[in-house]
């Protein structure tokens, strides 16, 4: 893999270049000090010093709501229009871990046109991260990166190391090659290393992924699920935010004046009420408890038994989301058999003492 | 006796009615109601926060959704001594011009317009003026998109909380108002044009008072802290109850108003009444071009008011826009710790004054009074239809009444649902003036007033009534047309007066009728030299209270005796009172 | 569906009338309404009414009088499909509040004083306290997007089915962060979704205006609000404003459990 | 720089194909057969699937949603379907007639093994609207009959008038090589001339079963499989042997939507087919 040295005052010409015919986005801050990506109009919002934007970088490509096609009588007509050229930068390595199991789902089995042509279009340029008191991407094993980026900027005091990790990304790097300096200095080693190390400490919280296949078989009747099912709020948004998350629902909205109808797509959450129900009235998974045990299935086992990976990425979105604390970390030591300090229990003790 | 009742006033946004009662050839009762229950919403927010209060009061009326937050936000800044930046001033300015466009474009053109063109229907109108339906609509349309910007939504939005707002809208929204302003200019030239020169429907005129707010600086404007009255009354927000004095009435849930006894109205016409003169560039123009006298007399003309107003509200924006954009930061929501206090908001809904007042202890709302635009024009509303109705009638154009009254209604732009405490009427059963007269003293002994002249045949029943009922005991006065002497003293009295008087109501000679003493006042035909007096010494609610006994003479000849018929119904009149 | 138009029509009870101003406020779609249905009453919009039979009745506002149960039975029997439009028509509206009949005395008095009204007025109810609803549209008002999908829908015979979802949804689609877990009173996932999640979006929080979402957790949240610091009365009051009758059900049980 | 790139795929997996209804008529009283031909000649002879697998039908309109397909294979060309009026979707689609147009996607699922069925006893339960995939494999049998042991038919309904197919099955009895029992739970015609009873009532009457031999195909609504698994598991059929097909609500039919999923497995790309064992394994089958 090729290494590259940018300067840090070299960045917003060089992103200038990258997207020059296309759509730069990037995290910036919005209320609470929490981000989000955005395209970019003024290279001045854009703010780096982020540690998780609120939603994964999947809305790019697969938008809350578009529509897939417009259909008639007259047959049907596919719409394109939420795929357009983007670059994407500041990208951490647990959304691209997050984004490479995206691009595994939507390519196996049948080919999702709309995820893959989006995705296509995109240029993603990975961002280096400092875990904060949610991270856990070390223990899944997705703090680090070796593919599923353009290019991957490392950031280092008043410099960036660069990784190029595709064809295109190499191709980006030939726009402005003057902004680049292709020789590393001992001092750029050993600068990464040391870093590298002291982020390596930095974690703080830590799961045991690979004793949750077991151990959510092994309770899978434990009364946990029904504590957890007492508080859970149905929201949806531990999964609106999780970035393997992958459900949408369709829908067929006729318009007014044309035998025609747009369909549909939009996100769904298998936390809702009617996730499950059939026509006819049948629901398979009613209670709170049966959906939230469908979610960490997906989370702490099924993947992980089927690819030998979690379907988790470590982000810690659903610790920094559920306003009940429901997420893989509580969920996780509780299933260890621990007794641990969230909401969901505190209310399990107030409602049944 | 024959009822003209106007059931679900169509296109009047919320569901209304007027009744017209019309006996022989008096109007006896013009009835406004509504169609609605009562909400209590004054009641309900009483424990709640001011937060909560701020959201939920909006809710009384979506057409004045940003008039209402605005009264609520304001009164509960006075409340709490809240003070918020200009900027926040000019923003929520900003949003009340969207209401008013909205609300006035939907007005003019939508609800209006066809009666005046013989439509049943905008959309029936559309077909010979598709140009101005369609446009009207893209105004419409935008200044609903001015407060989905500003406040949230289009209706009920929530954006505007005490002390700010929750999200500034960005420079470019503020940049695109500012541009699509300028592109309607054309449309809105032509809009005060068709209503400043419209042929509206002959309708008889009468002059009343107007209120509205007072804006500061010498301004037009929306709001203000000070009420002023047409007569140069002003009266400061905190004692809005000196104009409105609410009283309950029995056949609506929303309560009336009279400012010193007098019902008076509110709305577009008020505003150009009122503060016309203040009107600066293109409206100051175009102003003193179509203004006169008519726009005093006639309600109708609100429609030409609203105009105008747009035309203002056009102007504004662009400025409102480049002031907005002069300030940099965006101000953060004014935080306050008072928990006690109460206070008085003034805004001008788009028809007309809207007041909110509330009292707060311990951080709650103790006490809430809301008065709204509708609420206060409905006395004007039914002051109006009766002098409209006895005029029409009078000219003997009968069957108009029942679409006038309608076109009058409407263009006092009513928001009925907006009424706070509301409701419907029960149409009043045909009732005999035997009823009708023990149902009164029932209620209060009355004071007897003869008119008449005894040398002049059946004219005479009145001063021979009054013998007679002094001779029961009853208390009794005799006056004459010329003479007022006799009951100049009586004018502040509490009793209701029943005048006694040979009335030509062209029915058979001796009949009887017990008619209000308003539809007389205001009918040319049966108008009594007495009536100027009356009308000025005598109260309203006096007036509303009074009653003229008509006996129909046979002849009116000169001679000493009544004609045996009219005896007759003297000597029932005297069995009945006897009792 | 080809063939004859549907015979529609919209009716106004005791309300903001807010809904039916929605329908005008689609100033775009207007047209296309008006030419894809035959509407045979919509006394905001037209005079020439005619009350006959009808596919489809789209009611808004809530039942607070004698004569507007009268008139909904009316509306009832003579169409096919009844629409509850809004808050106060699905859960009787901020109005709803007073339930308790001698309360409503009370605070009616308090307003009306002992006057004897010509129109005797009841306790506000949502419309389905008296009739059978065959579709609910729920919204403090409605949605100009969510009236116009369901609208054309039901022109093209095809009702879509509710798939209930709270604010929580289009708040996160929205890319908001989350205000409860903030610490501010937001009642997003306990009510239903169709605004967009306005107020997350401006940052502040859901109100209720909604009404209720099928499915939502209501004792968990009230237990995270008092854990949040808030007080039992409050919290009670304000889950109150925007539920109408809707929760009378869940309070017993709530309180019988307390 | 240049970020757009042409795109590689080929086929767009959600795009339905227009068919037309070439036949429609009630079964029940609130089931109808649709006999439907893909617009595209082509792309109708080109549709290859195996019994038990289903396609999504799209309604102008409505929606879409996934349906069993009741013809066999063995009879290409034209595809039927039998639905059941519950919510929208099938609403709309009753109210069409023939010629009008749908969107047919698909087939989908895995279907019944046809392979691992060759030379076996079949033996088929049925239930109410169950008779819908099973009948695509009762025909494919009885199309290939020499491929096949013995084929054995039990169907159940609430009542004669609620029997899908009565009449087609009622006509197979005639059929030499097919055992086949019919019963209702209750007859209120009083013409019933077979089995009175839930199905489970009918397995007293066959003739030895040779368990290792059998392939059971079951199904039917949820009550149903319990007690009919039960039945099974005395005979002693091997719990892979025991074949089910599920129903689950389905948005692309594709493995894409994940409304379909149990545990890590989809219904769409994994099943409707199911053994019992698979059921067992995987708690929230049935």
């Amino acid at each position: 893999m090729k290494i590259v040295k940018l300067k840090k005052s070299n960045l917003h010409p060089f992103l200038q270049a990258a997207s020059q015919d296309a759509e730069l986005w990037a995290p910036v801050r919005q209320k609470n000090n929490k981000h989000s990506f955005q395209p970019i109009k003024d290279f001045a919002t854009i703010d780096l010093n982020y540690t998780r934007t609120i939603l994964p970088p999947r809305k790019l490509f697969l938008p809350p709501q578009f529509n897939m096609f417009q259909a008639s009588l007259q047959g049907y007509k596919e719409d394109f229009s939420h795929v357009s050229p983007k670059v994407i930068f500041g990208v951490h390595p647990c959304d691209l871990h997050g984004l490479l199991i995206f691009d595994e789902f939507h390519r196996q089995n049948f080919e999702d046109p709309y995820y893959l042509k989006a995705k296509e279009n995109t240029l993603i340029f990975g961002h280096s991260c400092w875990p904060d008191d949610k991270c856990f991407c070390q223990s899944t094993n997705t703090h680090l990166v070796e593919e599923g980026y353009d290019l991957f900027f490392s950031e280092l005091d008043d410099y960036y190391l660069v990784w190029i990790g595709s064809s295109r990304g190499d191709d980006c790097l030939r726009l402005a090659p003057e902004l680049f300096d292709e020789s590393l200095s001992e001092e750029d080693i050993k600068g990464y290393i040391a870093w590298q190390e002291k982020r390596n400490q930095a974690f703080k919280l830590k799961i045991n992924f690979f004793a949750m296949p077991d151990l959510m078989e092994l309770r899978y009747h434990h009364s946990l699920w029904e504590k957890l099912g007492q508080a859970c709020l149905s929201c949806g948004s531990c999964s609106l935010v999780c970035p393997t998350c992958n459900c949408y629902n369709v829908q067929d909205q006729p318009l007014l004046s044309q035998d025609a109808s747009n369909i549909q797509r939009c996100w769904d959450s298998c936390m809702l009420e009617n996730y499950s129900a059939v026509a006819g009235g049948e629901n398979f998974r009613e209670k709170r408890s049966q959906r939230l045990k469908l979610w960490y299935t997906h989370k702490l086992q099924a993947y992980i038994s089927k690819y030998g990976k979690p379907a988790c990425v470590g982000c810690g979105r659903c610790i920094a989301t559920c306003p009940v604390d429901i997420n893989v970390f509580t969920v996780s030591r509780a299933l260890e058999g621990e007794e641990v300090e969230a909401f969901w229990n505190r209310l399990a003790k107030e409602v049944n003492p | 006796m024959k009822k003209i009742t106007i059931d679900h006033l169509p296109r009047v946004e919320g569901n209304g009615g007027i009744t017209a009662i019309i006996d022989g050839q008096a109007v006896s009762e013009v009835k406004f109601y509504i169609n609605e229950g009562p909400r209590l919403i004054e009641r309900l927010v009483i424990g709640r926060t001011p937060e909560e209060d701020v959201s939920l009061t909006p809710r009384i009326c979506a057409i004045c959704t940003v008039s209402h937050k605005l009264a609520a936000v304001r009164a509960m800044e006075n409340a709490l001594n809240v003070q918020v930046p200009h900027q926040t001033n000019l923003l929520r300015e900003l949003m009340h011009m969207g209401e008013m466009i909205e609300s006035h474009s939907l007005h003019v053109y939508y609800l209006a317009l066809p009666d005046y063109l013989g439509f049943p229907n905008a959309i029936a109108m559309a077909s010979k003026h598709e140009f101005e339906v369609k446009i009207a609509l893209e105004m419409k349309n935008f200044g609903n998109h001015i407060m989905k910007v500003i406040n949230g939504r289009f209706v009920h939005g929530e954006n505007t909380v005490i002390g700010g707002f929750g999200k500034w809208p960005s420079r470019e929204e503020l940049l695109w108002i500012k541009s699509r302003a300028i592109q309607f200019m054309p449309f809105v030239y032509k809009t005060v044009n068709l209503f400043c020169t419209l042929n509206y429907p002959d309708i008889p005129e009468a002059e009343t008072q107007y209120a509205c707010c007072l804006p500061p600086h010498e301004k037009y404007g929306f709001w203000g802290d000070e009420i002023l009255v047409s007569n140069g009354d002003r009266i400061f927000r905190e004692d809005y109850r000196q104009l409105t004095n609410e009283f309950v009435v029995p056949h609506s849930y929303a309560r009336h108003s009279r400012y010193q006894d007098k019902p008076y109205s509110v709305g577009a016409l008020a505003r150009v009444n009122n503060l016309g003169e203040r009107l600066e560039g293109e409206a100051g123009r175009m102003f003193r071009k179509y203004f006169n006298d008519h726009w005093k007399k006639n309600p109708l003309y609100n429609n030409a008011a609203q105009a105008l107003e747009i035309l203002y509200c056009f102007e504004r924006l662009p400025q409102l826009v480049d002031e907005l954009l002069e300030i940099d930061n965006t101000p953060e929501i004014v935080s306050y710790q008072t928990q006690e206090g109460q206070g008085t908001g003034l805004v001008e809904a788009p028809r007309g004054l809207l007041i909110h007042h509330y009292r707060v202890e311990q951080g709650l709302v103790k006490g809430a009074d809301i008065i709204t635009p509708t609420a206060q024009n409905a006395e004007d509303i039914e002051r109006y239809g009766m002098i409209a109705a006895q005029t029409l009638l009078d000219r003997g154009e009968e069957e108009k009444i029942r679409d006038r009254l309608d076109i009058i209604v409407r263009a006092y732009d009513p928001c009925i649902s907006c009424s706070v405490h509301l409701a419907e009427v029960k149409t009043v059963e045909e009732t005999a003036w035997e009823n009708q007269l023990a149902e009164i003293k029932r209620q209060a002994s009355p004071l007897f007033i003869g008119i008449g002249n005894i040398t002049q045949g059946d004219d005479g029943i009145g001063p021979t009534l009054i013998t007679k009922l002094k001779e029961l005991g009853i208390k009794a006065v005799c006056s004459s047309e010329l003479d007022t002497q006799n009951i100049k003293s009586l004018v502040n009295s509490d009793q209701p007066f029943i005048f006694v008087d040979a009335l030509d109501a062209g029915k058979k000679p001796g009949a009887i009728s017990l008619i209000p003493l308003l539809a007389v006042l205001y009918s040319s035909s049966l108008s009594h030299r007495l009536a100027p007096f009356i009308q000025n010494e005598f109260s309203y609610s006096q007036l509303k209270k009074s009653y003229l006994l008509g006996i129909q003479p046979r002849s009116i000849t000169k001679q000493q005796h009544l004609s045996p018929e009219v005896s007759q119904a003297l000597q029932r009149l005297i069995d009945q009172l006897e009792n | 569906m080809k063939g004859k138009k549907l015979k529609i029509g919209i009716y106004e009870l005791t309300g903001c009338a807010g809904d039916a101003l929605m329908i005008l406020n689609c100033e775009k779609e207007l047209p296309a309404i008006f030419q894809a249905v035959d509407i045979q009453s919509f006394l905001m919009a037209k005079s020439d009414n005619i009350d006959d039979e009808l596919d489809v009745a789209l009611v808004e506002g809530s039942v607070t009088t004698e004569k507007e149960v009268e008139e909904l039975k009316d509306i009832r029997k003579r169409s096919k499909i009844v629409v509850a439009l809004g808050l106060c028509a699905t859960v009787g509206g901020i109005q709803a509040r007073f339930q308790d009949p001698q309360k409503w005395q009370e605070n009616f008095r308090q307003v009306y004083g002992e006057t004897k009204m010509e129109l005797p007025a009841v306790v506000s109810k949502p419309i389905d306290a008296y009739i059978k609803v065959d579709f609910y549209l729920p919204g403090c008002p409605i949605s100009k997007e969510q009236f116009l999908n369901f609208f054309t829908r039901v022109v093209k015979g095809a009702p879509p089915e509710s798939y209930p979802q709270p604010v929580c949804v289009s708040c996160k689609y929205k890319e908001n962060d989350c205000l409860l877990k903030n610490g501010l009173f937001c009642l997003g996932p306990l009510t239903a979704d169709g605004c967009g999640a306005v107020c997350p979006s401006h940052n502040l929080p859901c109100v209720g205006c909604w009404g209720p979402v099928q499915g939502g957790n209501w004792t968990s949240e009230f237990y995270l609000l008092q854990d949040k610091g808030f007080s039992r009365e409050f919290i009670k009051k304000k889950m109150a404003n925007f539920a109408g009758t809707k929760l009378s059900e869940f309070w017993k049980q709530f309180d019988r459990r307390d | 720089m240049k970020v757009e790139k042409k795109t590689t795929l080929t086929k767009n997996p959600f795009l339905p194909d227009p068919a037309r209804i070439v036949r429609v008529y009630p079964l029940t009283q609130d089931v109808k057969f649709f006999q439907v031909r893909l617009v595209d000649i082509n792309k109708a002879l080109a549709f290859q699937y195996h019994p038990g697998q289903f396609a999504m039908i799209s309604i102008l309109g409505a929606g879409e949603a996934p349906f069993s397909i009741s013809s066999t294979p063995s009879r290409p060309g034209l595809l039927e379907f039998c639905i059941r009026k519950t919510g929208t979707i099938t609403g709309a689609i009753f109210n069409l007639k023939e010629n009008d147009l749908i969107g047919v996607r698909g087939p989908y699922g895995n279907g019944f093994p046809i392979e691992k069925m060759l030379g076996k006893d079949i033996l088929i339960v049925m239930g109410g609207l169950g008779a819908a995939p099973l009948r695509s494999v009762l025909l494919y049998c009885l199309d290939n009959r020499d491929q096949f042991g013995r084929v054995i038919l039990l169907h159940g309904a609430k009542c004669p008038a609620e029997m899908i197919f009565c009449q087609e099955f009622q006509d197979l009895k005639k059929r030499e090589d097919l055992e086949c029992y019919l019963t209702v739970d209750t007859d209120d015609t009083g013409q019933w001339e077979d089995n009175i009873g839930v199905v489970t009532t009918l397995f007293p009457k066959l003739k030895a079963i040779n368990p290792e031999q059998t392939v059971s195909l079951v199904c039917g609504p949820p009550v149903m499989y319990k007690f009919v698994i039960q039945e099974l598991l005395k005979l002693q059929i091997p719990k892979d042997q025991i074949l089910m097909t599920l129903e689950r609500r389905m948005k692309c039919g594709v493995g894409k939507c994940g409304h379909c999923a149990i545990d890590y497995i989809y219904t769409c790309l994994d099943g409707p087919v199911f053994t019992y064992w698979d059921v067992i394994h995987m708690r929230e089958l049935i």
